[in-house]
């Protein structure tokens, strides 16, 4: 069982860091009224980024979903590609500013790309998962989505496919209670997703999803278990959401603003902050340091993304088959 | 008289249902606290409680499926789709349960329900929060299928949908739910009947089809060609299915030239079936070749607004049309 | 707890009688080249029997799949009517010969109609729990499926719907191993059916489903709890499906013959026959005159269908919408 | 030269396909020891084995979402859908996800795969083994789809679809599979290009476009005309998405006249588009109304005989409208 290095966690940490500073940041842009959406990841940076670190990047696959800023960043999306995806520009990465932010794909990072109806991700990770296992490739896919979601028939179904051939599949949920105003208690009769696998037959976990350690050690075992050919695990991380829904949502209406201020208070990047700190992995220096480095670097990216032209409207007709796949 | 948006009419139309029929109840995500993404429902939930307004799981074939079978044992239950973009998964249960029913029972079994679902593009909604997807469902004998372009039309159709026997699908033009304004008498009871279209301009020279949105572009295109002199007839289908074919031929006849604009893809679009209906029953009475004018046949609208501009008809590119077929 | 009567008890076994000497005398039909299309309840008869003679009959609800003959004769459809549907007579009672053969309704007796594609009944019969529950009614509905279709994305909507809001909903499964050629074990990673109540939310129960009474007893229970509104039940039968998948199938390609032969070892129906007989229920001369009684029942059945004629042609168009619905 | 079957023809096909490329494997319900329901994959399990031909869970959408999946890994899959009847449940997968994938990642994720379906009536298959959906389809850029009507192109046909990098469904005339016969040189590769309509017979005075089955019927009709005088020219579109255009511009513009034919209910069906394309393009060309054969406005095909006969299309009605047609 691998535990992460002094080099590893500090690189946990600044990309947990990066992305609360760019996910801030695009709030404050779309109430600028530079942006038209944005859907934020604030309060599940940890449980992505201790499963992104958890598995071998370059390697492995990821199917992931829309909070997944910070799983992404951990893969390789820079700065300036999240950027120039908020504002539709030219050269954005996942669609060529074709859809939605947040709407994750990224070849060179095994990163597939996702639609905007939920569920639909999850059988495209079990045959990814089967296609491996009949290449008998070491790789493992992993697939990330919302507690709401696995009421989904697609989830489902999806899942039963990975537990039936024993696939290398992780199917990691970020249950942060909410579908948009809808509670978890109004989306399963379950206490925990995790139990959901006892029915699908696959192991089931639970963890902090606050604590991205706990979520590292977790993923890493799920990992181990996939690559041994034991098969998928479910991965359960309970995570918060910090900010509404996304920039077209208000919250007020159907949650207490005492819940969220109670969340504040375990916000999952000042606890990793603290424990690296009382571990001295992080000093007080390094950490101001870092602040600067990364808001320097949240800027420039911004800036280069303002500046940035929008795509031809020439190339909003293609590709709608491979034969009109034009590359540049 | 007062006037009111698109959106409230609809509110209006279902606060005036459930008060009149206890048997009427809606389900969907996010209707009850949070009045719906759009507040389509706003205040409902307080005025009939969580027993008639109930916030489904996130799962629209369960929606529609639950529905039926609320339906079967003769409630009459407002199904809301979120976003048109998402009824796919309820495919099955609205194409093979829904629509068959009353036919496949011999008329023992029948589903009187009705599906609302935004619809359109023109909100930076991208690829899949801006489809239009009345020409698979306006091909479906046993659904009836309403588009609403007025508030109160939008009013008077729904609580006609309510009353119907049949299962209902009612795609609503969600760029016009704030956009779209009209006076709608208070106290008097608004319906608008189902299958009846409504000419909402009258003219000499040409025959412009269309509904929800593209009706109002259309409007204005023809605006503009009365400043050039030429004089526009404009159709607003309102019911796509059961088609009006008496008022389109009627006026067809008239003016012996047609233009269909709708932004769903060109080809297979619901335009095509007026295009074919005149070409086989208004053959003698055609000065010039139908013409449609559709969105692209790309897979959907794209985000970046340059790009979904080019999808997009609008009027400058519908006066366009229709004044090359006014030359022809 | 209620037991059965000895009057029940002979109705049950007369009930499990008829059904397997219809079914027999349908293969010989189709052999002949009379029919073109069986699907056989042989072997399943003791768990429908079972479930049906639980429930409270004329007030209950029931959404059937096509392998329920043998419930739906314990529910009042007559040998005549089954024999119409076989051959798509005029005046068959699901769908007026629209559907083909098995394809079960029965509106007099709160049998709902029921379509091909598996897994579409179970958010119907979810539905109306919900409008029971909504009504304040005390019915309970039983929907029933084989353990293949469990599969479908709709069976666990359907499902997770009932745990959610403790509707009082019995899912009836049908596991006889197969889904056409395909087994269990390529179907679901867990053992039981039941296990995957557990996922859900809701009691799951496994039991012999060759056992009527014991089936009688597992179903009742549920009911109780339904009533009570303790909400929805998974009962899975273990049941033997003694026939090909339907006159369309060849089971020798994919099942040896030594399985099918040791499963008619332990045929339902002369359990239940031993069973009432040890239990002096049921004399050899009582069997004799049923035996005799219901021979001469389905020759009538069959003669009478046989010179039946098929519905008129015009009766195809209608009816398409609740408008063109005609009596008689 | 043999003379085979239009399915010997696909099973011929699979074959070739499955030596020639080791990413290429069939998934979907019963293909393996069973053969398929319609003895389509016969055969191959026994030659490349449960790892390459794989019995999936009865469960539509996973068997595309899994397939979708597998050809983003970069395997070839060949999904069954047992019924065309059945791809309901795989609409979202198949129009949001296998469709969008190309144009929604500009081009860095693609799916090549094919879906087969087999299609169509006259089977006594009743409401829901007997649809013809392909108007659904054609509709969505993205797909490719593609309807054989011959063994020669059902083996070039599928061939090609297998080595096409899009996703391609292939509607199969189930009714043609053992009844439609002809001579398929052995040895040499078959393959078919898509997009290519064919003209079967040359003729002068009027146009009959039809696909599948009812190209059949279309060829016995116009051999009946020939009798009378009238000299029919016959186009076999056999690709619907891309459609050729220019064939049916070619044809259309000789004749003056165009009936299209189709067996899916008469409106929104896909000879609609057809007649608009010709109502715009051909206009100048056109003698007589377009005219179209297609079934009639009723949910599904009805089950028993007389009905069933009353919903098709057969070569008697199909010279009857020619007959009219020539006369115009
Ligand atoms: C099929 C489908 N239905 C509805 C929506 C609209 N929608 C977007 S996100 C969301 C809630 C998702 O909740 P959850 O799965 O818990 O993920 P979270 O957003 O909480 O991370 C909904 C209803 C959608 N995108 N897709
Ligand atoms: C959605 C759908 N897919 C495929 C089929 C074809 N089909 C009919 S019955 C069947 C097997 C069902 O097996 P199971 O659920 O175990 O029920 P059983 O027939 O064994 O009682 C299949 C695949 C169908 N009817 N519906
Ligand atoms: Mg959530
Ligand atoms: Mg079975």
């Amino acid at each position: 069982m691998k535990t992460p290095t002094k080099e590893t966690l500090l690189e946990m940490y600044r990309v947990m860091l990066l992305a609360r500073r760019l996910d801030e940041r695009a709030w404050v842009l779309h109430r600028q009224g530079k942006i038209a959406f944005h859907i934020s990841g604030i309060g599940h940076e940890a449980a992505q980024v201790g499963a992104a670190f958890a598995l071998e990047r370059g390697k492995d696959w990821f199917v992931p979903y829309y909070r997944d800023l910070a799983m992404l960043l951990a893969l390789g999306l820079t700065p300036l590609e999240f950027a120039l995806g908020l504002l539709g520009k030219k050269g954005e990465p996942s669609s060529g500013a074709r859809q939605m932010p947040s709407h994750w794909s990224l070849r060179r990072a095994n990163v597939v790309s996702h639609s905007s109806p939920v569920g639909t991700q999850t059988p495209h990770a079990s045959g990814i998962g089967l296609a491996i296992k009949m290449r008998g490739d070491s790789a493992v896919v992993l697939t990330s989505i919302g507690e709401g979601s696995t009421s989904q028939g697609e989830w489902y179904e999806g899942v039963n496919w990975a537990a039936i051939h024993r696939l290398p599949v992780i199917f990691l949920v970020e249950n942060n209670v909410y579908a948009i105003s809808v509670r978890q208690e109004q989306q399963m009769a379950v206490a925990t997703v995790a139990e959901k696998a006892s029915g699908l037959g696959l192991p089931g976990v639970t963890v902090d999803g606050l604590d991205a350690l706990a979520v590292f050690d977790v993923v890493s075992e799920a990992a181990d278990r996939a690559r041994r050919g034991d098969g998928p695990t479910l991965v359960e991380t309970r995570v918060h959401r910090l900010t509404p829904h996304s920039s077209d949502d208000d919250d007020r209406s159907y949650r207490p603003r005492e819940e969220v201020e109670a969340m504040k208070a375990g916000d999952p990047l000042s606890a990793f902050e603290q424990r690296l700190k009382q571990s001295k992995v992080l000093s007080s220096e390094k950490q101001a340091s870092l602040e600067e480095e990364i808001g320097k670097t949240v800027a420039d990216a911004i800036q280069a993304a303002e500046a940035a032209p929008y795509p031809e409207v020439s190339e909003a007709s293609y590709p709608v088959y491979v034969e009109d796949i034009r590359r540049g | 008289m007062a006037e009111i948006t698109l959106i409230e009419g609809l509110r209006q139309a279902m606060d005036e249902e459930l008060a009149r029929d206890d048997r009427v109840f809606i389900v969907g995500e996010d209707v009850g606290p949070r009045g719906g993404v759009f507040r389509a429902t706003q205040g409902l939930f307080e005025k009939y409680g969580s027993g008639r307004i109930i916030d489904s799981p996130l799962a629209e074939l369960s929606i529609i499926g639950v529905g039926i079978g609320a339906a079967l044992y003769g409630l009459r239950p407002i199904c809301e789709i979120q976003f048109a973009d998402f009824i796919h998964p309820a495919f099955n249960q609205i194409v093979n349960e829904a629509a068959k029913m009353c036919y496949r029972s011999n008329g023992e079994w029948t589903v009187p329900m009705v599906i609302r679902a935004p619809y359109g593009g023109g909100i930076g909604g991208g690829l899949y929060h801006s489809q239009s997807l009345e020409a698979f469902f306006a091909h479906v004998p046993g659904l009836k299928v309403v588009v609403p372009s007025t508030p109160r039309e939008a009013k008077g159709l729904l609580k006609a949908a309510v009353r119907d026997p049949n299962p209902v699908l009612v795609f609503e033009p969600k760029k016009g739910y704030r956009l779209i304004k009209g006076e709608v008498p208070e106290g008097e009871e608004i319906l608008e009947p189902l299958g009846v279209a409504r000419v909402s301009r009258v003219g000499t020279d040409l025959t412009a089809i269309a509904y929800g949105m593209m009706h109002h572009y259309t409007l204005q295109a023809a605006d503009a060609l009365a400043q050039e002199g030429i004089s526009v007839e404009v159709i607003d289908l309102r019911t796509l299915l059961p088609l009006d074919k008496a008022t389109v031929l009627g006026s067809v006849g008239k003016t012996g030239k047609a233009l269909i604009i709708y932004e769903d893809n060109l080809t297979g679009g619901y335009g095509g079936e007026i295009a074919a209906i005149l070409a086989d029953e208004a053959f003698t009475d055609l000065d010039a070749p139908v013409r449609r004018l559709g969105g692209p046949d790309v897979p959907a609208m794209p985000y970046s607004h340059p790009l979904q501009d080019w999808f997009l008809p609008n009027p400058v590119k519908i006066a366009g049309a229709m004044r090359e077929l006014a030359a022809f």
